[in-house]
């Protein structure tokens, strides 16, 4: 069997699946022994794959084609397409993302963050409104963003799904998603913003490994599509009930891709466009396109 | 010119100086303690009642957690792996620290060449250092170690230095003078006068560490209190944060009380109290 | 209990003194010690090393509070307090001139000292730092600083050690000098009798310790008649008075 | 007994002690900081092609990027926002830090009671203190400084305390005796006595906020180094990273060697130099 | 240029000592200071406070370097020297006795000490703290430190000040004592020229600052002989020699 570590956040989403996997033994049924290693955040996970310590990390498209336009072989194979939104109280007055117009907007993850330039660029597009300089813009940890949004300091927030999904369960609604943006900005359909990242070295060297887990992943979330049971039992990891159990859960159903990795890809390349035009150099470098590799060339063939 | 009695009048005021200390003045630290704590604890249940919130829990809240994590054993297991870092961070720092900070406050021309690379290093974020020990040498405990003492050493470096500088050259000299040995140079010239400096290095030197050891697990290690923090903060579960705060403040606290001040206490012994 | 307008003297009933060492040896450094100073009067405590001369000034200035017994200080005058402590106790940080200025009151501070400092001989002085003064150097600007704050009552802890023959002999006279131009009680402590016999009008002799009252020896004479002959004679009488006290 | 002479002959080694010092030992120090800084990007030069990885850019590199950055005018902003809250935050502790620290080394009751207190305040983690801080008193300046200057006061506490304890009672009973103001104490007794360990609190305090502040910044301000470390961090552009914090470390540099040393200089001439 | 086997002398030639202020002042305290001291010999420092009589034997202990000139000191026996400071240096957090016996070369640390301690009235002493210690009480303690390393080179300077009379007296007879047992050289600093008078063999006699030696003056007599009366007759031939010192 072909040993693959993996390192995630404890408690993170992915984790979720990745328990699954173990508890039902998908690991052993695809000839892989899986290792999971638990960090406390996810730049920890970038750091581990960077110092060779684990083969896989989970994280998003456009990281790995900064990577690999700088030089590095690191290639993703999707994993969710879920991404964050803005969300609001419900009985906010907000209704468009034209009344956010000198607002304070709590950002999760930082300026950079992609969900938040998607969202800007189609502010800018559909209603004329520079966000940043129009509305009082609040950058902050996710976790404080979330809990200022509850407790009224910001008019609205933009956070990551499963934020998004508990504040769903607590009297909030969704003005804008980042997948509307990014279907609004030309994509096709859903993009996965996230993905299975490793080396392509590693990939070549192993490939019965990245296939294996692959498949075994794919088990596990076919699993969760189907067992409200799993869901019940994973509650504790989770750290849900009831509603928002069930709010994570669909949204995490959601977010499961479904189209051809080929299609993502392209959608990828186009939305690369819009982010490298908000985002400038800051964010992507110097490269004009998505690398290319960036999704793993196996999945494509 | 004089007067009338206005009384510059003077009375001692010696109870009673003499005998041994009474089993009741032995008591009087222990009970100080006791009541400081029980101040802290009624004044947070108070503020935590005023604020209610989310984000403050009060005391018997974070105890329970604190019961709950103690019992499930996974309080000892992290708190344990976060102690044992700190002690051999805390170790390794203060003594490079010390050494490279009495060198370089003893000699004015070593100090002038590198006090540039202290302020650097001293102002390098901890981030930085983390990141680059992992990346160098593996996610492994020995770089994690490294790093955090790479943190901390500009910190004591710089408090000994002064310390350094502060010397008293007439104990020197006279020790030159008797030929004292460099062991006993250490142990009875330099080390009695270095001990308020050793002192303020230790004691904030330790919290720094705690708190640079909290980043470095969350940076790359998948046990300790700051991986616990941190998750838990993913979550914004504060009582579990209070509580694994706690349990190392109360770790901290105990080693203070039956180590640090009667060691100290020892130590400084030979001061003129201020009457 | 003093009569209305009565000149207070420096009065000293000090039961006990007990120091506890930080090893826990217990020091009965003063017993029974009382004595009394007139206002105006200059006189000096005599008595064998360690005897608890330099407690009782501690206890006098209200550096110490822990003892039994109780003490007055005469009243009158500006009531200013100056102190020559046994050691020059200048303030390292600060050059000889600052040293001085800095004890004076707010209304002196600006006074004019080139007097003084001539004739201690710090004229060249003023500006070094503590660190930079030879012991003798730094006694006669802790002198300084006591002479040049006007005090109406002054201690001296053994003032003149630590200089030579000439410059002590100056000193003395610029002591009796400070003395005499306003009313000041002055308590000074040394181990040198014929110092003691010549500046003062009175001496307290005490016994080792723990210190007390061992006798008194008055010196009634004004100090211009105090000719190396006569001195001789109260150099002898003292003797007679007290054997084998130095 | 005697034996030939092996001479314990000395001689002295007096070179030019008259006249004033010349232009070129004027120059020392200047040469002496040009060298240091030299002989460090050698070094890191040297290193950085040793090892060579993403993760550690040489200076050719961090150095086109602070150029871009300082051209885009980013790297003033931030610099400015981030050095203002370390000004503040800076302020703001040590005065605080400082009073209560001395009054708990003079004071042996309160400090009995009180340490307990300083212990558990030294070791919350930033983190708690800042996500209260913010929950609280809502994402803003005040709150962001607070919250620095909270995490930054046991340390400057601990080591101001053991500067108070170490005083020399003896200064303090001349002044009294003289009945020094309140104000001549505490500026010609108090200060200079504490004067090295509010040297120790200062350097090694500055850097510490220089921290926090980026963490604050991290956790909920908008712009600052922080900010941009960490993004910087989330695409993993070390040479960023070094671009900002050698921006800062600059700007501490000079601060040290224009105004800090001097003034330092000035404050300790007294001091007997060992010979 | 020594004959083998020679005696050496302690030999000083010091040619000029200048100090910088910090405040920029330039101090000469020693300008073609030289005199020599034969092995085994007692010679008294004489002069004026802040002549610089510390600082030259600061230069011959080691402590000071910055000087121009050279210096040369006595060989044979165990080679060891001892200082008594102007001020005691004792280490203030350590005892009486730790302090005396952390001096000792390690052959000696556990030497009987109790002899010394009594003579010099420091018996019930040795585990107090020298903060607890009156001045006179922290020289004693400073004179057993020295006085038990058992040297061949012994300097001192002004040992016997803040002493009472009795006291002073009985340490002399020590440091005689001491100083005969072995083969010692001795140079002591001091203000007190009786003192001088009966410790020792020479005085060397310095100018007011900068130091330079204004002649010396031989006693050739046994110390048993120095009567009062052989002493008065000695003073008297110092002062027609040196009028106007002391
Ligand atoms: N803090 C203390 N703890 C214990 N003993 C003390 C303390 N302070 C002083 N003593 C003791 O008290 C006694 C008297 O001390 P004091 O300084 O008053 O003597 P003194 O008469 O001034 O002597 P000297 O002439 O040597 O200066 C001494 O034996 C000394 O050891
Ligand atoms: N570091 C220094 N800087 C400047 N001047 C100094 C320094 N050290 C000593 N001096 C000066 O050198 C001179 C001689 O000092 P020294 O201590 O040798 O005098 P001394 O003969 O021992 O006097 P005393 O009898 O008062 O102890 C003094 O005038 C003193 O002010
Ligand atoms: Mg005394
Ligand atoms: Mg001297």
């Amino acid at each position: 069997t072909a040993k693959v570590r993996i390192g995630v956040l404890k408690f993170g989403t992915v984790s979720w699946a990745l328990d699954t996997l173990k508890q039902h033994k998908f690991d052993a049924a695809n000839g892989i022994d899986l290792e999971i290693i638990y960090f406390a955040g996810e730049d920890a996970t970038n750091v581990a794959m960077l110092a060779g310590a684990i083969d896989m990390i989970v994280t998003d498209w456009l990281w790995v084609s900064r990577q690999r336009s700088e030089g590095s072989d690191v290639t993703l194979a999707p994993y969710s397409t879920a991404v964050g939104a803005i969300m609001v109280k419900q009985e906010s007055p907000i209704r468009t993302i034209a009344d956010l117009k000198g607002k304070k907007i709590g950002v999760a993850g930082g300026p950079l963050d992609k969900s938040w330039l998607l969202i800007q660029a189609l502010a800018r597009r559909d209603h004329g409104l520079d966000l940043p300089a129009t509305s009082d813009i609040v950058f902050g940890a996710p976790p404080l963003i979330s809990e200022k949004a509850i407790q009224g300091e910001l008019d609205a927030v933009l956070n990551f799904w499963h934020f998004c999904a508990r504040l769903e369960a607590n009297g909030f609604r969704r003005l804008v998603g980042a997948e509307d943006a990014a279907r609004a900005l030309g994509a096709s359909g859903a993009v996965s913003a996230l993905g299975y990242v490793f080396h392509d070295k590693w990939a070549n060297e192993n490939p019965d490994a990245v296939r294996g887990f692959l498949k075994a992943s794919a088990q596990a979330r076919d699993l969760l599509t189907r067992s409200d049971d799993e869901w019940l039992r994973l509650a504790p990891i989770v750290r849900a009930e009831g509603e928002e159990l069930a709010k994570l859960r669909d949204r995490y159903r959601e977010g499961i891709p479904r189209r051809p990795v080929a299609e993502e890809a392209a959608d990828a390349g186009r939305l690369y466009h819009v982010l490298a035009e908000i985002g400038g150099e800051k964010l992507v470098g110097s490269a004009p396109e998505m690398a290319p590799g960036t999704f793993w060339q196996e999945l494509l063939k | 010119m004089t007067t009338p009695d206005t009384g510059d009048r003077m009375r001692g005021a010696a109870a009673d100086m003499s005998g041994q200390p009474s089993p009741a003045t032995a008591l009087i630290p222990v009970l100080t303690v006791a009541l400081s704590l029980f101040g802290l604890c009624l004044l947070w249940a108070f503020a935590a009642n005023a604020w209610q919130s989310r984000a403050f829990p009060g005391p018997g809240k974070v105890w329970q957690v604190l019961l709950r994590e103690a019992a499930s054993g996974d309080l000892f297991y992290h708190l344990g792996a976060t102690l044992s870092r700190v002690a051999a961070a805390y170790v390794v720092a203060m003594v490079i620290g010390s050494v490279i900070g009495v060198l370089l406050g003893s000699y004015r021309g070593a100090d002038r060449f590198f006090s540039p690379w202290v302020i650097l290093f001293l102002n390098i974020p901890a981030l930085v250092v983390i990141v680059l020990a992992y990346i160098w040498f593996g996610l492994n405990e020995a770089a994690a170690i490294g790093a955090v003492a790479v943190n901390k050493i500009p910190n004591v470096v710089v408090t000994m230095r002064e310390g350094a500088r502060a010397l008293d050259p007439s104990y020197a000299e006279m020790a030159a003078v008797y030929r004292f040995g460099p062991l006993d140079r250490i142990r009875h010239v330099l080390l009695p006068q270095l001990q308020p400096y050793l002192a303020a290095a230790s004691r904030s030197g330790i919290a720094l560490i705690w708190k640079i050891v909290l980043v470095v697990e969350l940076l790359g290690r998948s046990n300790g209190v700051g991986v616990q923090i941190y998750v838990n903060f993913q979550l914004f579960d504060v009582a579990a944060i209070l509580a694994y705060t706690l349990a190392f403040v109360a770790v901290m606290l105990v080693i203070e009380l039956l180590l640090v001040q009667p060691v100290e206490q020892h130590a400084t012994r030979w001061r003129r109290r201020p009457a | 209990m003093q009569p209305v307008g009565a000149v207070v003297p420096l009065r000293v009933d000090i039961a006990e003194k007990i120091f506890r060492s930080a090893q826990g040896v217990s020091v009965t450094a003063l017993k029974d010690l009382s004595f009394e100073v007139r206002q105006g009067e200059f006189a000096c405590l005599l008595g064998p090393s360690g005897c608890g001369k330099t407690t009782t000034l501690r206890i006098l200035l209200g550096l110490d509070k822990q003892f039994s017994g109780s003490f007055q200080l005469p009243e009158g005058g500006s009531n200013r307090i100056a102190a020559v402590f046994q050691e020059p106790t200048l303030l390292p940080w600060r050059t000889v001139e600052q040293n001085v200025r800095l004890a004076l009151p707010k209304s002196l501070r600006t006074k004019d000292l080139d007097g003084l400092f001539d004739i201690l001989g710090l004229a060249g002085m003023r500006s070094l730092y503590p660190a930079e003064l030879s012991l003798g150097l730094a006694r006669r600007a802790a002198l300084a600083r006591a002479f040049a704050t006007e005090p109406a009552v002054l201690f001296l802890d053994e003032p003149f050690v630590s200089l030579d023959g000439r410059t002590a002999e100056r000193l003395r006279h610029l002591l009796l000098t400070v003395w005499s131009e306003r009313p000041t009680t002055a308590l000074m402590v040394t181990h040198n009798l014929s110092e003691a016999l010549m500046l003062s009008d009175r001496i307290i002799v005490l016994a080792p310790r723990p210190a007390h009252v061992l006798g008194l020896f008055d010196v009634p004479l004004p100090r211009q008649y105090r000719s190396p002959q006569v001195m001789s004679d109260l150099l002898r009488s003292f003797h007679q008075k007290f054997p084998g006290v130095t």
